[in-house]
């Protein structure tokens, strides 16, 4: 009864987020709804990349010759390990080791932009071999070929930016880390982020074979 | 606790916080507030839509240029259709009453994420802002249609872009409202409010949340391709690239069929909390009534291809979608049925606001039962694309969400405004709106099954007579809205003060003052009964100073509440 | 009689005469209530009416049973239209911005005016050549859209002689309302002789008819009206046939 | 993105739940497990680009969406930790995963039969 009424008094001072009770759960659910917005977001694109593959099944073969199993493998595995490394700072921040959970996020910072100059240096390849929408290239492919690689930088091009705010999202955390706003019993936030992250992790991990696995 | 009962003898519209006078509401994160704000911009926005629905019905009084060109009569239509979906019907009563009164009726302080709230609020303003901009600049606001087909999207010289970037904002402001819902339902309902005991308003919110987090997304990316196939040419639905139209008209009604219950399923929940009230009865069915929101929202996902039936799409699909259609029809009837059987042995007080829920009923089913004619191949394939459809949706939207919201602004007025209107006027005003509505859209049955097109700048001389009737009815109805809304405006100037409780309503909303305190409650309320039981009460207002352990006796209950 | 034309008026009969019943049951019987349970004539409600679970069965499976019925309705008038006698002539029906045109199998072609023989079986092949098109003929009950990229079909009985409407039923831009046409069903042998003749027709072909409501001007300005389209379609022969369609002939 | 992080306040109940699993949900994983989970996703790469290497026809494509569904449900179970979520998240991800599964039932059942 005592604990009860404190806390219902708390509530009456409360007003509008300044002096509230916290709610990691409800905090983690709405993270949660989010990530089902931007999975159906891409799953558009997923659905039409299915229903494309699926009428021009020879055009995009054709294409995806062209692309670097390489570097799509290169960068599956470093984005994997960020995800590791993001999952390492949560495990690091619950046992209160504020060092290597900064390390960690550092470590996944890196992942991401190494990510990203793969994907820059992938794309002027292209660029300049004049593949793109409306490129020199393009004119003399197949519909297939056309459609398939609108899509490719479309849905790359949509991933890499959830990776851009992904890094933003990541380097807000750690500012809050640094000032000790987020905690061994408070680390919802870096939860979220985390969240976030692998959600852009696994979208990869779908379009690694999409893309780049197709002889 | 003195303090915090000084703070709620304050009613949030007088409350002055850290920001004074505009900015206190520009910047307050109150959901009441909030509310209001979206009030505000919807109404404008639903004049706008109005008159431009009006203008059109003053170019088809006669055949040939009445006011119009065609090319403007294709701009109209398409920001009529735009600005009315999804400026209007979408936000309409879950962004205002919803944020009103869903933490009340939950005996919740406020939603779960206040700036969130604000947040989407700017959103919808920032997509409004870009409708209205595409009238002004360059080649004049899209022609396409509000379903923006390809590949008449990607060609048009018109601003389809800027049209489609506003849809694709408000979709996000829509996003984010129905997470905030989902979460504030699961996470902030007061001490033994079960799911069973939330009001059904609630019920449809939840439903409706639902549809906007997992639909929503899909017509994102969908404008979002037409903007690149416009600006790059990627090629995604361009034919002449080797794109599939019909693959466009999928995405697009993915979305945009949900939505269609993203617009009726809160409407349907006032109309389960209008009943019960003047019914002075517990309503029918109340569980059934809760699980048919689901039952809606849930069967949705699987039909939008009935909007495809002449398209090219495969027979197959063609049948499948019909038969899934038809499925709709089963949880809206037990939703129907239940509503009228609520009326069985009750003590009715007739009043305004009951007297549109029993318009609704009657027009919304005039809608829906079209609604089969549509969802039947045969039957579709000839009224398809034509008035018959246009008299359909303007059934179900105008007259089913529409009246709704209506009804809606006459039910809670006292709450949100503390002040009464006129109840004679609003009757009268009722009784026009539903006669010129019918004289209005009636006709265009008849015409459609005669086989006149929609989206039609001129028409052949047989249906010029069913113009006429229908463009006289629009000048009814226009009277009767006008009627209508100098009534609520003169109220709120001038009218006299409400009560707590002015209808003998039973949810929570009805025990906290009118209008409310900043904060709701100053005390959570404990739950013990139902939403709708009027012979006992079924809520304790302040645990606190009677002495109830919160935390002892429902510990089930609670449990049960934290899912 | 022509089949499909009664198949969609007997489903639209059926579906509508159902539904009169249910919405006059259902406003009847909500008028009796407010008036028979007004304040006034019953001032205490009954508090122990709460729900009634036969009635909500009966209330699920009626309904079920009923829109079954009407699927089924629907669908047979669906089959019939999408079983196309397998010696149907074959006209080939172009949607362009804003008119139509038809091409009949010896490459006859003609603009707007669908000259058609009676009592035969006419089966279409839809096509754009810009935007989506929708060939609607309201005498027939059929439409069907024209979508660029693919070619769709539809097919009609033509009965009695007279000249009916073809309207674009889905909206292809400025003049959509102006993008009519006229079927002029004429008995065999007359259709015959102009069929053979060699030269196709012109749009001031004797037999055309005058376009109902629309201005004969309309139909001058329909091609040059084009400023507010971007480019046009940048392939044409992309056109593919539709091979894999499920709607094999009658056998 | 803030926005979404923000927390939101809670009626009594919750509170007075939150001590049980509302807050200190900190479910402690061991940095050894992680470590696992990663070399599995490593491995499961290795297998698939291998598996695109050697020409097994349709069979291709399933196998590549097998293994990378598998390599999501290990993300999202154990990096994500599903695992030791509340059941409701878990439903919910469920009905998520449904819908987005029916829109491509019903697409494809155009698709496959036009
Ligand atoms: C509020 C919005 C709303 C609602 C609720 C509905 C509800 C329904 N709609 Fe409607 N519809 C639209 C908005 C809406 N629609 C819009 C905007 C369009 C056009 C979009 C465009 O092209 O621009 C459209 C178009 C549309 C089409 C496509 C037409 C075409 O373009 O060819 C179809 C086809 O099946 C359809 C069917 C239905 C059905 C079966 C329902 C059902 O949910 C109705 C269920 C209700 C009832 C059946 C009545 C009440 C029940 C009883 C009285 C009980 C007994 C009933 C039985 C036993 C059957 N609608
Ligand atoms: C909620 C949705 C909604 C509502 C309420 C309306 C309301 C109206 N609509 Fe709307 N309509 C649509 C949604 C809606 N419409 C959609 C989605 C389309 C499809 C678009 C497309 O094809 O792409 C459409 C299409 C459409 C067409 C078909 C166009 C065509 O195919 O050629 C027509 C034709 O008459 C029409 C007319 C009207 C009229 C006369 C009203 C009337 O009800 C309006 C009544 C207006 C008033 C009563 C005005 C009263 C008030 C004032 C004028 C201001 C007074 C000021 C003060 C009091 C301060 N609409
Ligand atoms: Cu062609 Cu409309
Ligand atoms: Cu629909």
């Amino acid at each position: 009864m005592t604990e009860h009424s404190e806390v219902m008094q708390e509530q009456t001072h409360a007003h509008g987020g300044a002096h509230v009770h916290r709610d990691d759960e409800g905090s983690k659910m709405a993270m949660w709804l989010f990530l089902f917005t931007e999975l159906l977001l891409f799953g558009g694109l997923f659905l039409l990349y299915g229903a494309y593959r699926f009428e021009y099944a020879d055009g995009f073969k054709v294409a995806a010759a062209d692309m670097n199993s390489f570097i799509g493998a290169i960068n599956t595995i470093i984005l994997l390990t960020s995800s590791l490394s993001v999952a390492l700072s949560i495990a690091a921040i619950q046992r209160n080791q504020k060092k290597l959970t900064m390390a960690m996020l550092w470590f996944t910072i890196l992942c991401g932009l190494a990510f990203l100059v793969n994907k820059y240096f992938e794309w002027s390849h292209e660029i300049h071999n004049g593949i793109y929408p409306g490129g020199p290239a393009l004119e003399n492919m197949s519909n297939g070929e056309v459609i398939y690689f609108g899509l490719y930088y479309v849905m790359t091009g949509l991933h890499g930016l959830h990776v851009i705010v992904g890094l933003i999202f990541i380097g807000f955390i750690m500012v809050f880390i640094s000032r000790d706003k987020i905690t061994s019993t408070n680390f919802q936030k870096l939860e979220n982020a985390g969240l976030y992250w692998h959600l852009v992790d696994v979208i990869w991990i779908f379009l690694f074979p999409l893309f780049y696995l197709l002889h | 606790m003195a303090n915090g009962t000084l703070a709620n003898e304050v009613s949030y519209l007088e409350y002055q916080g850290k920001h004074k006078g505009i900015m206190g509401w520009l910047l307050s994160v109150d959901h009441k507030r909030i509310g209001l704000m979206y009030l505000m911009a919807i109404l404008i926005f639903f004049f706008v839509a109005m008159t431009l629905g009006v203008l059109m019905r003053l170019e088809m009084l006669t055949p040939g240029e009445t006011i119009m060109k065609p090319s403007t009569y294709n701009s109209v239509f398409t920001l009529h259709g735009v600005i009315m979906v999804f400026l209007f019907i979408i936000p309409a009563i879950p962004a205002v009453f919803g944020n009103f009164m869903l933490p009340i009726q939950i005996g919740a302080k406020d939603v779960a994420f206040p700036r969130l709230n604000l947040f989407s609020w700017y959103l919808y303003m920032v997509g409004a802002v870009l409708a209205v901009f595409s009238l002004f600049v360059g080649e004049g606001p899209a022609d396409t249609g509000w379903t923006f087909y390809v590949p008449y999207s990607i060609r048009s010289a018109q601003n389809v872009t800027l049209t489609t970037m506003a849809a694709f904002v408000l979709g996000f402001s829509s996003i984010l409202t129905g997470l905030n819902f989902v979460v504030t339902i699961h996470r902030l309902r007061a001490p033994g409010m079960t799911w069973f005991r939330m009001p059904l308003f609630v019920w449809g919110l939840y439903a409706t949340s639902w549809i906007q987090v997992l639909a929503t997304p899909v017509i994102g990316i969908t404008l979002a391709l037409i903007m690149l196939e416009r600006f790059m040419g990627i090629g995604v639905f361009d034919p002449a690239l080797g794109g599939d139209p019909i693959l466009y008209q999928h995405l697009f009604w993915i979305y945009s069929h949900p939505a269609v219950y993203i617009m009726i399923l809160p409407a349907m929940g006032v109309v389960s909390e209008i009943l019960p009230t003047f019914s002075r009865k517990d309503i029918f069915g109340y569980k059934q009534i809760a699980i048919s929101s689901l039952g809606i929202a849930l069967i949705g996902y699987l039909v939008w291809g009935h909007h495809m039936f002449v398209s090219g799409m495969s027979d197959t699909s063609r049948i499948v979608f019909s038969l899934l259609t038809f499925l709709v029809a089963i949880p809206t009837g037990v939703k129907i049925f239940n509503w009228v059987a609520t009326l069985y042995k009750a003590s009715i007080k007739f009043s305004a606001p009951l007297y549109y829920v029993l318009g609704f009923i009657f027009i919304f089913s005039i809608g829906g039962l079209t609604g089969l004619v549509l969802g039947a191949l045969a039957t579709d394939i000839h009224v398809t694309d034509t008035y018959f459809v246009v008299a359909h949706f303007h059934y179900v939207m105008f007259g089913g969400m529409g009246i709704m919201f209506f009804a809606t602004m006459h039910y809670w007025f006292p709450k949100v405004f503390g002040k009464m209107y006129n109840e004679k006027i609003a009757v009268i005003a009722c009784t026009i709106i539903i006669i010129g509505f019918n004289v209005l859209y009636f006709p265009f049955f008849i015409m459609g099954y005669m086989g006149m097109p929609r989206r039609y700048y001129d028409y052949l001389p047989q249906f010029e007579g069913w113009h006429i009737l229908s463009t006289v009815g629009s000048w009814i109805l226009v009277s009767g809205i006008v009627f209508m809304f100098g009534n609520l405006f003169y109220g709120l100037l001038k009218g006299p003060k409400a009560a707590v409780n002015p209808w003998g309503g039973t949810t929570l909303e009805w025990k906290v003052p009118s209008p409310p305190p900043l904060e709701n409650f100053d005390e959570i309320p404990v739950v013990t009964g139902g939403p709708y039981v009027h012979d006992k009460p079924t809520y304790i207002m302040h645990p606190g100073k009677e002495g109830i352990n919160t935390n002892g006796g429902p510990k089930t209950i609670n449990q049960e509440a934290a899912l | 009689m022509n089949p499909i034309v009664e198949l969609v008026d007997n489903s639209f009969i059926f579906i509508i005469a159902i539904s009169v019943v249910l919405l006059v049951g259902v406003t009847a019987a909500m008028i009796y209530f407010v008036f028979r349970y007004s304040e006034k004539n019953n001032p205490k409600p009954d508090q122990s009416i709460t729900g009634s679970t036969t009635l909500e069965i009966l209330w699920t499976v009626i309904p079920l049973i009923l829109v079954l019925a009407m699927f089924f309705y629907g669908y047979e008038g669906f089959r019939e239209m999408r079983n196309i006698p397998p010696n149907a002539m074959l006209v080939k029906v172009t949607g362009k911005m804003w008119f139509w045109n038809f091409e009949y199998e010896n490459k006859k072609t003609s603009d707007t005016l669908l000259i058609l023989p009676q009592g035969k079986d006419v089966r279409f092949e839809l096509m754009s050549a810009d935007v989506n098109h929708s060939f609607y003929v309201p005498a027939y009950r059929v439409k069907e859209d024209c979508v660029p990229g693919r070619v769709n079909h539809m097919w009609f009985h033509t009965t009695n002689v007279g000249v009916y409407d073809i309207e674009c039923a889905e909206y292809c831009g400025m003049n959509h309302s102006y993008m009519l046409g006229k079927v002029k069903i004429v008995p065999e042998k007359e259709f015959l002789e102009w069929y053979n003749k060699i030269d196709s027709v012109k749009k001031t072909d004797s037999l055309s008819v005058p376009t109902g409501n629309v201005k004969t001007d309309s139909l001058k300005t329909l091609q040059v009206k084009t400023d507010t389209i971007k480019a046009p379609v940048k392939k044409t022969d992309s056109i593919k046939v539709n091979t894999k369609d499920t709607l094999k002939s009658k056998k | 993105m803030s926005e979404h992080t923000q927390t939101g306040e809670i009626t009594a109940a919750q509170a007075a739940h939150s001590e049980e699993h509302g807050q200190a949900h900190a479910h402690q994983v061991s940095y050894g497990t992680y470590f696992m989970v990663w070399l599995g996703l490593v491995a499961l790469t290795a297998v698939t680009v291998t598996i695109a290497g050697i020409q097994l026809g349709s069979l291709t494509l399933i196998t590549a969406m097998l293994i990378a569904s598998v390599k999501t449900a290990l993300v999202g179970y154990h990096f994500m930790h599903l695992k030791y979520d509340n059941i409701i998240i878990k439903v919910f991800v469920l009905v998520c995963l449904v819908i987005f599964l029916t829109f491509w039932v019903l697409t494809f059942s155009d698709l496959s039969f036009r």
